[in-house]
């Protein structure tokens, strides 16, 4: 099956490691991933704020672009949106199009203006989905070179791509990333906060209250035993890893952890380059625990 | 009295008859009433014992008579009171919707649902819903339709034998 | 001390049509049906931050507490992690109501000044408007220098370190059809000004 | 040939009587405009209106009409005919006239009720009462059929509802078959401790009617058994009982429970059902000590004989009375009674449908009904409310509606859940001297006592915070939540959301029908509300009737109820089961289909079709042939008879086609 790719702007900025591991993992993996052309914005969390319908029109003006350029399998363009407010905004607006026939109206009497047209043909997948469900955990494994043994992990998946429209997985106690990291030799901790919220924007707009969001989360994943964070999200991970420094002043408690895309962690377990999975680009590097695996795994070798 | 205005005049106003159940259908339009679930007024409701009662013939004579649409409603498939007679409506169904094409009348102007007695909403979205159908489909075209009624009374058919032996009071 | 307040409400304070707008804006009619339960409080991260928790905005989006509503924090700490939404026994869309006060708000220009949650998310828009696409570098210096001057000292060592990582890249983004895109905005504007 | 040549008393005379029924009708409908198109319509002679055409006066209007203006048919335009047509047919018949020549037309359920438009709900009024008069017209006298009725009841289920009505009915005189799935009767009864509000003991108030059940002359007591078959209807079933093997021969065992002391596993190891699996039982057991009747069982799956065929079978030595039967069969066994009372009661809710309650994941969460099992002084632990690692909690927090009010699982109201949360904090503060929150959305307390009883706990210092909890968990912010499972609300009278660290979550779960109640339906054909609970006949009028003449209900298998109300149905399930029986007979509506033998082709089409095999052929005059004993007055026959031999009573070809007419001609 063929994909199509929608990075959304976090992935061309702040978040540029999650779209070069999870280009790498695809490529490592023999999986073509086509990024879909001249995508705009998603129209998410902001600017819902402003104009629903606008923020509608640009979710389906990426559909509409999906359609035309991708090649349709079991009916349906299969579409790839990593960061969660992306793949949630795509799904809710594909969702209230097609419950809504005066919305829909609207939107594709505005989209005619640029010649665009959308049909409803499209499949809005996470690449997570993607990997447990399409690729397959077995298949996965088999590329497996060098596995993360002893490392232990904190699974989170944040809130929006587990509610409230997706599918894919469990809105209370999801577990598909867990399996992941089983197959790719780490053990998931189990620890009660996977899918609360990391406090998306207010990072930024009031830092306080999402500090100590972002600090209840570090701390209990630290309490719980995880040597590091993996998230599917990129807004998930800049806020948990880049401002742990402006936390770690106003509670002291809190060691440094690594915050890693789960894409970085497959592509490591696959013996992947790391500047090919962006990890020079961790704030907060991982290379002691590189390291202490690559040892690990001379040792199993051995 | 009023007779029915031409068509044209006002919009189109369906004319509908419903075969119900009485276990199941007619109970649950019960039901939406006792609910206070308001429907489409274009829905007359017939009762018959159960759907397997329904005699293709009537129908056709809803239809001749100037229905623009016939709605049937039974239990659903295994909760008969009669163990299956709505399965032998789901085949005079099926095959009253071949002849209805056959005589060019649009197979979608006929509609079975299953409705059991809890399912009143059921009823008004039903009602609504085939009203809307018909309304979209417009006045179903046959013979000329009867205005005010003209009861045959010359010829009224026999009575059954029962009535014929004089059990009357 | 704080001042102190007449807490009292008078029915000519309040305004009765204020339910059916935020219905018709939010699309969630189940709104009437709260029964105050709670769960949407204790199910928010953010509740703790609220003036109002999140039931209590349902109640006075209800009852017509417009002006208390469209001043409250309330919805501008929602982060729309759609936890209530999800846990709502009675399926109302809490976090799509949030939304239709947020744009009420902004609509009516009554959001507190200098706030800088509509701040941003009138950057967002504007930029996504004129390009498309966001550049996430420049969205937060715009962010700070219009809401949090003082607060840039103490962020530019984070921004340094992003900038050396290749995290903050400050050319900008744009997609090659913004005329185009523009129009389908505008249609979309003059479809809703119209309805 | 006119109308007046056929009906030999001058033709239809007809009357139509227009209900107001208060506004119900009159407030849509304009009463008064029906009535004087009535008037209008062929062979009617008097049409009239009237407030409340079912009181006395409205009745004594018709049969006086019929009398004066010698009316020989009568329409009653006003409720539905499940609700009044017995009535108004009464009404005929104490007028010296024939009851079915009556037709009602439904004009409020069908119509003043469901329609906006005033102006819509007279137009449809009028149609409906025109095809009436055109089918009344075509109407004829007939005679209810006389059927005798068994004297026999069927119980099905034997928890407080079951026992109540079976002890009723053998009081009685009459003989009652009580089936009860389980080894024992009883029920979730059983298995309180306490009842609210007024804290009795439930094994003192019920254990006492479990064994005037087991000893009463009149009823047939077969527990572990389960119907699998009912044939016939009211006054006449024929039902089907499978007696599962219980390895023990019921007759013989006296419950001395020296077979379990013998059992080679000296320890009970298995999960014990009774007690939701806190205790443990052996493969020989007995559910508990007051199990009625008190008979063993041996279970196949744990006991090693049935495993491997290799066992010592010390039990079978320890039996003085030789009542051990290791090839005991299960039994089908038939019965004919009149009627039948379902009372199969409910299923708790599961909890693990709610994740963030941490049911099953955390093993300090519990359901309501285990703590009932902690609290009872029979119960795993003597009484004592203690964790499974044994600690005492020292905080608990019991979470109310759990699975109720709640569109995604249950929409409804539980009903006894608020009640016996107060009195499970009751009986955990007393017990253990622990600190109670109670968490509520709503005190539902409407009950004789009940009001009293919450005003005692409040008194008692059980703390009632309202708020649905949104989540329990073990993720602890500060330090005394360490450990502990941390319940987070809104407390939504003070406005703010609160943590509560807690060492016992109790979770309120609410009431839902069994989980075969569809299979049950369907194998007494009669119908499910909406969340699938046995529906009644009528809320208010016919609470305890079904749809089916002859089957009525009693306790939570209709819905929701606690102990009182299940035995005040119980009660009146048993009165109505014992006026059908009592009588004698049951008169059936007279709506069989018959043949007319000079139109019948023999060609055998119904014969196939009929559910009761009521049409025979007859070879001699190659006709088919009705028994009318047999036949239900479905009309699948009348629909399929290809030459019109075959009609129906009260539902005749004429009568539809007339009616059909009536309802199009005037729109």
């Amino acid at each position: 099956m063929s994909y199509l790719y929608f990075p959304g702007c976090s992935l061309k900025g702040t978040g540029r490691a999650y779209e070069e591991s999870l280009l790498a993992v695809f490529r490592a993996l023999g999986i073509p991933l086509t990024e879909l052309a001249d995508w705009n914005c998603c129209g998410a969390t902001a600017y819902m704020s402003i104009d629903e319908h606008q923020a509608f029109a640009l979710a389906a003006r990426n559909l509409a672009l999906a359609e035309s350029q991708g090649s349709p399998a079991d009916g349906a363009v299969q579409l790839i949106a990593p960061c969660s407010a992306c793949y949630l905004v795509l799904l809710k607006a594909q969702q209230c199009l097609a419950a809504d026939i005066a919305l829909c109206q609207e939107i594709t009497i505005a989209l005619k203006e640029e010649g665009h047209c959308y049909r409803g043909r499209v499949r809005i997948r996470h690449p997570l989905d993607v990997l447990v469900h399409d690729v397959g955990l077995s298949e996965i494994a088999r590329h497996v070179r060098q596995p993360l043994r002893g490392l232990k992990i904190a699974c989170y998946y944040g809130c929006q791509i587990v509610r409230p429209f997706a599918l894919f997985d469990r809105p209370h106690d999801p577990s598909t990333m867990d399996d992941l990291v089983r197959i790719l030799g780490a053990e998931p901790v189990s620890w009660p906060l996977k899918t609360h919220c990391c406090g998306g924007s207010l990072t930024g707009t009031i830092p306080e209250v999402g500090w100590r969001l972002n600090y209840l989360l570090l701390r209990e994943a630290q309490r719980r035993g995880a040597h590091l964070i993996v998230t599917v999200c990129p807004l998930c991970q800049f806020n948990l890893e880049a401002y742990q420094d402006q936390i770690r002043q106003r509670y002291p408690d809190l060691a440094p952890m690594p915050v890693l895309y789960f894409t970085q962690l497959i592509g490591m377990a696959m013996g992947l380059p790391p500047r090919e999975l962006g990890l020079q680009r961790l704030l907060i590097p991982v290379d002691g625990l590189m390291a202490a695996l690559s040892k690990e795994g001379a040792h199993a070798r051995a | 009295m009023s007779e029915r205005p031409m068509e044209g005049e006002r919009s189109f106003e369906p004319r509908i008859v419903a075969f119900f159940c009485n276990w199941c259908t007619y109970t649950a339009a019960d039901l939406a009433g006792t609910a206070r679930m308001t429907y489409a007024p274009n829905i007359r409701i017939i009762r018959l014992m159960c759907s397997g009662r329904l005699d293709p013939q009537f129908v056709l004579a809803a239809f001749r008579h100037g229905a623009d649409g016939v709605l049937i409603g039974g239990c659903h498939p295994g909760d008969c009171h009669y163990q299956e007679g709505n399965y032998k409506a789901l085949r005079r169904y099926l095959l009253l919707k071949r002849l209805l094409r056959e005589m060019g009348i649009e197979e979608e102007r006929l509609r079975l649902e299953w409705i059991s007695a809890s399912e009143g909403d059921r009823v008004q979205k039903v009602a609504n819903e085939f009203t809307e159908t018909i309304r979209r489909l417009g006045p179903l075209r046959l013979a000329p339709r009867p205005g005010v009624i003209r009861l045959p009374v010359a010829a009224l058919p026999e009575p059954s034998p029962a009535a014929r032996e004089g059990a009357l009071p | 001390m704080a001042a102190i307040e007449r807490r009292i409400r008078y029915e000519s304070e309040l305004d009765p049509s204020f339910a059916r707008e935020i219905i018709a804006f939010s699309g969630s009619p189940s709104l009437m049906a709260c029964i105050q339960c709670g769960t949407c409080s204790s199910a928010c991260p953010l509740s703790l931050y609220m003036d109002y928790t999140p039931r209590r905005i349902i109640a006075m989006v209800r009852e017509g507490f417009k002006q208390e509503v469209l001043s409250s924090r309330t919805i501008w700490l929602c982060a729309s992690c759609y936890a209530c939404t999800v846990e709502c026994p009675k399926q109302i869309r809490i976090t799509d109501v949030m939304y239709a006060l947020k744009r009420y708000a902004i609509r009516e220009g009554v959001h507190p000044p200098r706030f800088p949650i509509p701040v941003l998310a009138r950057l967002f828009y504007n930029t996504v408007r004129r390009r498309g696409r966001l550049t996430e570098s420049w969205t937060v210096l715009r962010l700070y220098l219009q809401t949090m001057p003082l607060r840039i000292p103490g962020m530019s060592s984070l921004g340094w370190k992003l900038l050396r990582r290749g995290r903050f890249p400050l050319r900008p983004e744009g997609i090659r059809d913004r005329q185009g895109l523009q129009r389908v905005l505008r249609v979309v504007e003059r479809q809703e000004v119209t309805a | 040939m006119r109308a007046h040549e056929i009906y030999p008393n001058g033709g239809p005379r007809i009357g139509v009587y227009v209900c107001h029924c208060g506004l119900n009708i009159a407030g849509k409908v304009d009463v008064h405009e029906v009535v004087e198109f009535a008037k209008t319509l062929p062979f009617v002679v008097v049409a009239r209106e009237y407030k409340f055409m079912c009181s006395d006066p409205g009745q004594e209007m018709i049969r006086e009409d019929i009398r004066e203006h010698r009316l020989n048919r009568v329409i009653v335009a006003s409720c539905s005919p499940l609700l009044h047509e017995a009535t108004f047919r009464r009404v005929l018949e104490q007028a010296g006239q024939n009851p079915f020549f009556f037709q009602m037309v439904n004009i409020r359920e069908h119509v003043s009720w469901v329609t906006e438009d005033p102006r819509e709900a007279t137009e449809k009024a009028k149609a409906l009462v025109a095809a009436a008069v055109r089918r009344v017209i075509f109407h004829e006298p007939l005679q209810r059929r006389r059927v005798p009725v068994k004297d026999h009841v069927l119980v099905v289920g034997g928890g407080i509802a079951g026992i109540h009505a079976a002890l009723t009915l053998a009081d009685a005189g009459k003989h009652v078959y009580l089936v009860e799935r389980e080894p024992t009767i009883g029920g979730h009864m059983a298995m309180f401790d306490k009842t609210f509000p007024t804290l009795d003991c439930a094994a003192c108030i019920l254990t006492p009617k479990m064994s005037a059940v087991a000893a009463h002359p009149n009823i047939t007591l077969w527990t572990y058994s389960e119907v699998i078959q009912v044939e016939g209807f009211v006054g006449n079933f024929r039902v089907r009982v499978r007696r599962k093997p219980r390895y023990v021969i019921e007759e013989l065992c006296v419950g001395c429970l020296q077979c379990i002391d013998a059992c080679v596993y000296k320890d009970a190891r298995f999960p014990d059902e009774f007690n939701l699996g806190l205790g443990k039982r052996k493969p020989i057991y007995i559910p508990f000590p007051q199990a009625t009747p008190r008979v063993v069982l041996i279970d196949p799956e744990t006991c090693i004989w049935f495993k491997t065929g290799k066992c010592k079978r010390t039990c079978l030595e320890a039996c003085e009375r030789k009542a051990i039967d290791f090839e005991q069969q299960e039994r089908i066994e038939e019965i004919e009674v009149g009627a039948i009372i379902l009372a199969t009661g409910f299923k708790t809710f599961d909890a693990r449908r709610i994740p963030e309650y941490g049911y099953g994941k955390y093993p300090n969460v519990y359901t309501a009904l285990e703590v009932e099992r902690l609290v009872n002084a029979a119960g795993p632990t003597g009484g004592e409310v203690r964790l499974r690692d044994g600690r005492v909690p020292k905080r608990v927090g019991i979470i109310h509606c759990v699975g109720s009010r709640d569109e995604r699982f249950n929409r409804y109201c539980s009903r006894v859940c608020c009640m016996y949360s107060l009195k499970l904090a009751h009986l955990i503060k007393e017990r253990t001297g622990a600190e109670v929150y109670n968490f509520y959305i709503d005190m539902r307390t409407p009950g004789k006592g009940y009001e009293e009883f919450y005003d005692r706990l409040l008194q008692e210092g059980v703390h009632f915070i309202r708020g649905r909890v949104a989540e329990v968990t073990d993720w602890a912010i500060t330090p005394e939540e360490e450990g502990k499972l941390i319940i987070r609300v809104e407390d939504t009278l003070i406005g703010v959301v609160r943590r509560i660290p807690v060492d016992m979550v109790v979770l309120a779960v609410g009431l839902e029908p069994q989980p075969d109640a569809e299979e049950v339906r369907r194998m007494f054909n009669i119908s499910c509300s909406k969340e699938g609970f046995f529906l009644e006949r009528h809320p208010k009028l016919a609470p305890v009737s079904t749809f089916t003449d002859g089957i009525f209900l009693a306790g939570a298998c209709q819905g929701p109820k606690d102990i009182p109300d299940s035995v005040a149905q119980a009660g009146a399930a048993a009165a109505e089961a014992l006026a059908l029986i009592d009588k004698g007979y049951v008169e059936l509506e007279p709506n069989t289909a018959y043949i007319v033998e000079e139109l019948c082709s023999g060609c055998k089409t119904c014969i196939s079709l009929c559910p009761y095999n009521a049409i025979s052929f007859d070879e001699v005059r190659a006709i088919a042939v009705i028994n009318e004993a047999l036949c239900k007055g479905c009309g699948t026959c009348v629909a399929a008879c290809p030459s019109g031999a075959a009609r129906q009573h009260l539902f005749e070809d004429a009568q539809i086609f007339q009616e059909i007419e009536g309802v199009l001609a005037y729109v």
